[in-house]
């Protein structure tokens, strides 16, 4: 029972691991029907960032996430009005070519100024946990939980109420209503670009303090910022949140009944059952 | 539909760029000795300089370069009493297997290379050593020793590994000794882990131990720690690590998030490199790990002094300290010149046959011997111990006096 | 005898009930117009027969054969044709390749094949055009590919939903004449037109639809005068933007504000 | 006319390929034949992605199965190699057939990720299957020459070039083109769009299939990871955009373009190949947005778009 049940919070708080890392991922997908493949390695990057940040200010890890936020916010702004906006027009496969292009040339940089060694993000509580009722909760994963839920409401908020956010999403519903409604797609595109490399870097942060990354880590990140993408619908703010818990538990669960060999398996082959049988996501409308 | 202007555009574009290409390349191979030396022998080797394996290839790749400079520094490799300089040709085959094979095919008829060195891996040293074979070129591995390279039944392919299913037997041998009895395995899914996991397996068993746990994981597998509450619930003494670098990290990591302890905890990729210790910090301590060389060796050779010396050059030289893997890979660029120099010549063919019948030699690294399928036997393998964020020897012999911190303390003890 | 038959036919999308309870059946030969304002239902009825989408309830018959679970390319193989409110031509073809490839799935082959689409291409007036990239069209080409498109399958009823929209009055009465050609030929129609005038001229019989629900079947001159009818349209489309010269109700308002429709 | 300068081209390009061997040396047979295997894939996915518009993300699952499936037949079941190759591409077609049906239903983004997740989950399954190496690859015999598999290759591309070629002179091939420009248009015309798309999926499964099995005697030793590695797909798609979507020429034209792309990186510097390699396909996108070919007969006074519109996507 009690190994059930640790296994359960085990899962729940990789949810919360997972969730993170989608957000920005949905969010792309969502509006700019953007499939962002450089996605993982800009959380790589953030890692990075928040190591320098660490070593060079000595600013915790946790306290330096607007910091890091903010100049990943500026370069995604940049990275999108300059160089994704260009092509996202033409053909839906440019702009993956671009992000895949993109991707690699940001993981050969990183290695000719990182090296290509394994770096992680050391802080005196990332290792550490809290104890719950015999039960171990980590505090990096579960303040990652926790951001998730925080970030989920404000991006939810930051959507649904305010001026820019309301501008992305009537971008999300189709270009042509949101140009005759006077927007200035490009620039809203910058923005909603924007808000998700900050995500993105966001769930980075949390990334380097949990696992060991070099700069080669970001391709499985995007495949699984995919899987809980779909899982939890595209463009919807509580996807991410949902489709991570989804993910965590069935993949902690089924690696205890299975063999943590199979994890793979029932992670895309329930992909593949959900994909098919509703390919809105778990969240999203039916058919 | 064809634009025939535009194709015959690109066409001639191609083939322009296909001439630059060949010729860049002869010019740069016809590299004349300048120097009074009698000549150039030039080695490949196609090593990982980016991709998912670049972190170790990078080791490998200063292993063999620090070869190259130390042979170089002393006027040369002596054969037939002439002395010739070396000159290792370095090709990124970006971690992708395909690419060392045609690398290898690369160097060997554009560059007339005619001696290799393999890359980092196993499944890249499969590629590249079935070009060498293919062309009857020597390739001496550097860079992993999984027992099916040498089940092939080639014949020029040699190796300064042991088999990875050896890894884990000095490991095994120390818990013994500290009555450690019930072991716990977890292994990722490739040629090399699951060499390792299953010798360390089959040892184990025939030496008493009690094998209470056994799962396989996917590489790059980002969360175990379903996996050790199960261990938990076994309550071994002891944990086995076999995979690579990041998945140590994480095991460690997680075993103390959710604070399950261990008496011993054991790796076979990880501890050995000094970015485990900066990465774990103080909870890297008292971890062990399966090693096949350390700075504290007592062996020695000509070329590179005592482990040692070797240890404090390489130092010197890249600013960091060695550790197992480039001490590998320097030991295979040095069984590469005792065979040019016991040949009398770079000449493949004779530099294979010299390979094959060196017998035992003594390296700075230990004293092993050539077998006849070209893998090596009787290296013996020593166990490291980090202690104040510096992995130390603690096996074999009388290194074993300098294991401490057993049991390890419990995380939250720490 | 009854082409096709429809029964108690229904279709919900999420909670909101686009149609309920339709029923009519079409004779063979007819023409039938079916009008009604925006939004009630109308293409929606079409996709429903022609298997672009499956209905909630009810069931359709074609030649007594159900309909209602075949996927639409068996639908269209059966001899039921259609085109599209908003064109889908395939626009990576020429309008010759569009026209032929229609004729093809239905197994013509060889001389016939290029026969066919010649034939059909000089009745749609579409032959000099037949090499052009069918995405280079103008809008009214790109209707009447469809039309020729549906009719390569040789069917046997059509549904033709707004095929005149956004024609002038010239290739109006030409696409008129040709609909009647079609009926000449016996092929049994359905048309969806807001063009009064148009439903007039070639309906043996108009259904009216309104939120869903068949409200009016008959002769086109009783149905006009319906109370109902012109209370739907009133109600829900007119008064809006032609609420002055909506004052006269019957037929000859209708038809007035019909032609400037669109 | 055009037809013919088209086919003399052709022929001439045919020409030049057959020539190396004979005249160049055996590294440079060694990149003809991955050229070759990279035109095949790239052609195999232009069939699925570029004429029916369904762009897969999992086209190397039938590369690495077909690759894997031969090597077991052969090495642990002891089957001749021709033999395992056959029986290898005609399976991983109908395996490629069985999960078209289902996935081919999905749309978009939403159609490459379900091929993405069929990939990753072949690979998983492969990792975990004892007669298929169960992760610690096999190994072949060595055999033949460079140039008997240079020449192998080549027919395959050919081959995936003439498939390509006659469809596209072909209803069938007009009936995919159909189902990219509007799938329930094409439905209503009569087209079995499921047996049409699936059976496109097949045919891209068994060209990727065959460049498996010649790849897998070929390279003498395979392993999943290799053979599974989702980037072979990723460049199946920009060869293939590169050259041209849609186009006969676009995939081989694609393919030779990265392959002497990736040599003039190699050339350039040793550390930073990858890097350059990158930045060639950044700029590619950005300056050749429609690839060299371009799609096809958007030349024809088709409207091109501005580069800043954004139109309304469906």
């Amino acid at each position: 029972m009690h190994l059930w049940l640790q296994v359960l919070v085990n899962g729940i708080l990789q949810g919360g691991i997972l969730g993170i890392s989608a957000l920005a991922f949905s969010l792309q997908w969502g509006v700019m029907n953007l499939i962002n493949l450089a996605h993982g390695t800009f959380q790589v990057l953030a890692a990075y960032l928040t190591v320098l940040i660490l070593q060079h200010l000595g600013l915790d890890p946790l306290l330096a996430v607007p910091l890091v936020f903010i100049i990943f916010f500026l370069g995604g702004y940049l990275v999108q009005f300059f160089l994704i906006n260009r092509v996202i027009s033409t053909n839906l496969f440019m702009t993956l070519l671009l992000t895949y292009g993109m991707d690699f040339v940001l993981a050969n940089l990183m290695i000719l100024f990182f090296t290509a060694d394994y770096k992680s993000i050391n802080t005196p509580y990332a290792n550490s946990s809290w104890q719950l009722f015999g039960l171990q909760f980590p505090i990096v994963r579960s303040v990652a939980l926790l951001f998730l839920i925080v970030l989920s409401v404000l991006l939810w908020l930051f959507l649904e109420y305010s001026r820019p956010g309301r501008a992305i999403r009537a971008t999300s519903m189709g270009t042509e209503p949101a140009r005759l409604m006077g927007l200035k797609i490009p620039h809203v595109y910058a923005l909603t670009f924007a808000l998700s490399s900050g995500l993105a870097a966001t769930g980075g942060v949390f990334f380097g303090l949990s696992n060991a990354f070099s700069p080669a880590s970001g391709g499985p990140l995007t495949v699984g910022a995919f899987v809980v993408t779909i899982l939890g619908g595209v463009g919807t703010s509580w996807g991410p949140l949902v489709g991570g818990l989804i993910l965590g538990v069935l993949d902690a669960v089924g690696s205890v009944i299975f063999g943590p060999t199979y994890v793979n398996v029932i992670t895309f082959g329930l992909l593949l059952v959900i994909l098919v049988l509703r390919p809105n996501g778990v969240l999203g409308r039916a058919g | 539909m064809l634009k025939p202007r535009k194709l015959a555009k690109a066409l001639g574009a191609s083939a322009v760029a296909l001439t630059l290409i060949l010729s860049g390349c002869g010019t740069a191979t016809t590299s004349n000795n300048t120097s009074s030396t009698a000549g150039t022998i030039t080695i490949g080797a196609p090593v990982a300089a980016t991709g998912s394996l670049a972190n170790e290839g990078k080791l490998v790749h200063d292993g063999y370069t620090l070869w190259e400079n130390v042979v170089n520094k002393q006027g040369g490799l002596l054969v037939d009493g002439k002395r010739y300089k070396v000159n290792i040709n370095f090709q990124d085959d970006q971690s992708v297997a395909t690419n060392s094979a045609s690398l290898t095919e690369k160097m060997y008829t554009q560059d007339n290379i005619r001696l290799f060195l393999s890359p980092y891996a196993s499944g890249n040293i499969f590629s590249a050593t079935t070009v060498a074979e293919k062309h009857k070129v020597p390739m001496i591995s550097g860079g992993g020793g999984a027992k099916s390279i040498f089940t092939r039944d080639y014949k020029y392919v040699f190796s300064a590994y042991p088999y990875s299913g050896d890894y884990l037997g000095s490991v095994l041998d120390l818990l013994k000794t500290q009555g450690v009895k019930t072991l716990a395995f977890l292994h990722a899914d490739d040629v090399f882990s699951k060499e390792a996991d299953q010798g360390g397996e089959d040892y184990a068993k025939s030496h008493g131990f009690d094998v209470v746990y056994s799962a396989q994981y996917p590489s790059n597998a980002s969360d175990l720690t379903s996996q050790l509450t199960q261990i938990a619930q076994k309550a071994p003494d002891a944990l086995i690590g076999t995979g690579h670098f990041q998945e140590a990290v994480l095991l460690v990591k997680e075993a103390k998030q959710m604070n399950v302890n261990f008496k011993s905890i054991a790796f076979t990729v990880g501890p050995t490199m000094p970015s485990f210790p900066q990465t774990l910090g103080k909870d890297a301590e008292g971890i062990l790990g399966a090693s096949l060389w350390t700075p504290d060796l007592p062996y020695k050779d000509d070329i590179f002094g005592t482990s040692k010396e070797y240890a404090d050059l390489y130092k010197q030289t890249f600013g960091v300290n060695p550790d197992y893997h480039s001490a590998m890979a320097s030991a295979a660029a040095e069984l590469m010149g005792l065979a040019v120099q016991k040949a009398g010549s770079p000449d493949p063919q004779k530099v294979r046959d010299a390979l094959a019948g060196l017998g035992t030699v003594h390296l700075f690294d230990g004293d092993f011997t050539i077998e006849a399928n070209g893998s090596i036997s009787g290296l013996k393998l020593p166990v490291v111990q980090i202690q104040d964020g510096k992995a130390v020897t603690v096996w074999p012999g009388s290194f074993s006096q300098n294991f401490k911190d057993f049991p390890l303390p419990a995380w939250n003890k720490r | 005898m009854a082409i096709l038959e429809v029964k108690g036919l229904g279709k919900d999308f999420g909670g909101l009930r686009v149609l309920d309870d339709i029923s009519f059946s079409l004779a063979e030969g007819t023409v039938t117009g079916l009008i009604g304002p925006n939004g009630a239902g109308k293409s929606t009825l079409v996709n429903l027969i022609a298997g672009s989408d499956r209905p909630t309830r009810g069931e359709i018959y074609f030649f007594s054969r159900p309909l209602h679970k075949l996927p639409s390319w068996r639908i269209a193989r059966l001899g039921l044709a259609r085109t599209f409110q908003i064109t889908r031509i395939f626009k990576d073809l020429t309008l010759r390749e569009n026209v032929r490839l229609a004729a093809w799935t239905i197994g013509m082959r060889g001389q016939k094949l290029e026969a066919e689409v010649d034939r059909l291409l000089a009745l749609t007036e579409l032959a000099d055009k037949a090499a052009v990239l069918s995405n280079d069209l103008t809008l009214p080409d790109q209707k009447r590919l469809q039309l020729a498109r549906a009719l390569a399958l040789q069917p046997k009823l059509l549904l033709l939903d707004e095929v005149m929209a956004g024609l002038n009055p010239v290739e109006l009465d030409k696409a008129i004449l040709l609909l009647n050609r079609l009926r000449q030929q016996g092929i049994t129609m359905l048309v969806i037109e807001h063009l009064m005038r148009v439903i007039m001229n070639i309906s043996d019989r108009v259904i009216v639809l309104h939120q869903g629900q068949l409200i009016a079947d008959g002769q086109p001159s009783e149905v006009v005068g319906l109370s109902q009818v012109q209370e739907a349209y009133l109600g829900s489309r007119y008064v809006k933007s032609k609420a002055a010269e909506m004052e006269v109700s019957g037929l000859g308002g209708m038809l007035n504000a019909g032609n400037q429709e669109s | 006319m055009k037809r013919q300068r088209n086919m003399f081209l052709a022929a001439c390009v045919l020409l030049l390929a057959l020539c190396i061997p004979p005249l160049t040396n055996d590294y440079i047979v060694q990149v003809g034949t991955e050229m070759a295997m990279y035109a095949a894939l790239a052609g195999g996915w232009n069939l699925i992605g570029g004429l029916t518009g369904y762009p897969s993300f999992g086209n190397v699952a039938f590369f690495g199965l077909g690759a894997m499936l031969a090597g077991a037949l052969s090495v642990n079941a002891h089957w001749p190699y021709w033999l395992a190759a056959i029986a290898s591409v005609l399976g991983t077609g109908v395996f490629a057939l069985l999960l078209g049906l289902p996935l081919l239903r999905l749309k978009g983004h939403y159609f490459s990720i379900a091929t993405l997740a069929l990939a990753q989950a072949t690979l998983a399954v492969v990792t975990n299957t004892k007669f298929l190496g169960g992760g610690m690859g096999m190994s072949l015999p060595i055999v033949g020459s460079p140039g008997i598999f240079y020449y192998v290759m080549l027919s395959i591309a050919v081959l995936s070039a003439l498939i390509t070629y006659l469809l596209i002179h072909s209803e069938y091939g007009n009936t995919l083109l159909a189902i990219k420009s509007d799938e329930v248009a094409a439905q209503a015309v009569g087209i079995n769009t499921v047996l049409a798309k699936s059976s496109a999926f097949a045919l891209s499964g068994l060209l990727g299939a065959m460049a498996g099995v010649v790849y897998a005697i070929w390279q003498s030793y395979i392993d999943p990871p290799t053979v599974f590695e989702p980037s072979i797909t990723v460049l199946m798609l920009v060869m293939t955009m590169m050259g041209g979507a849609g186009t006969v020429a676009g995939p081989i034209l694609g393919a030779v373009l990265i392959g002497i792309l990736t040599q003039l990186a190699m050339a350039v510097s040793q550390n930073a190949s990858s890097l350059v390699l990158g930045l060639g396909i950044i700029a590619v996108v950005l300056f050749l947005p429609k690839g060299i070919m371009g799609s096809r007969r958007s030349g024809k006074g088709g409207k091109r778009r501005g580069k800043n519109t954004f139109p309304l996507r469906g």
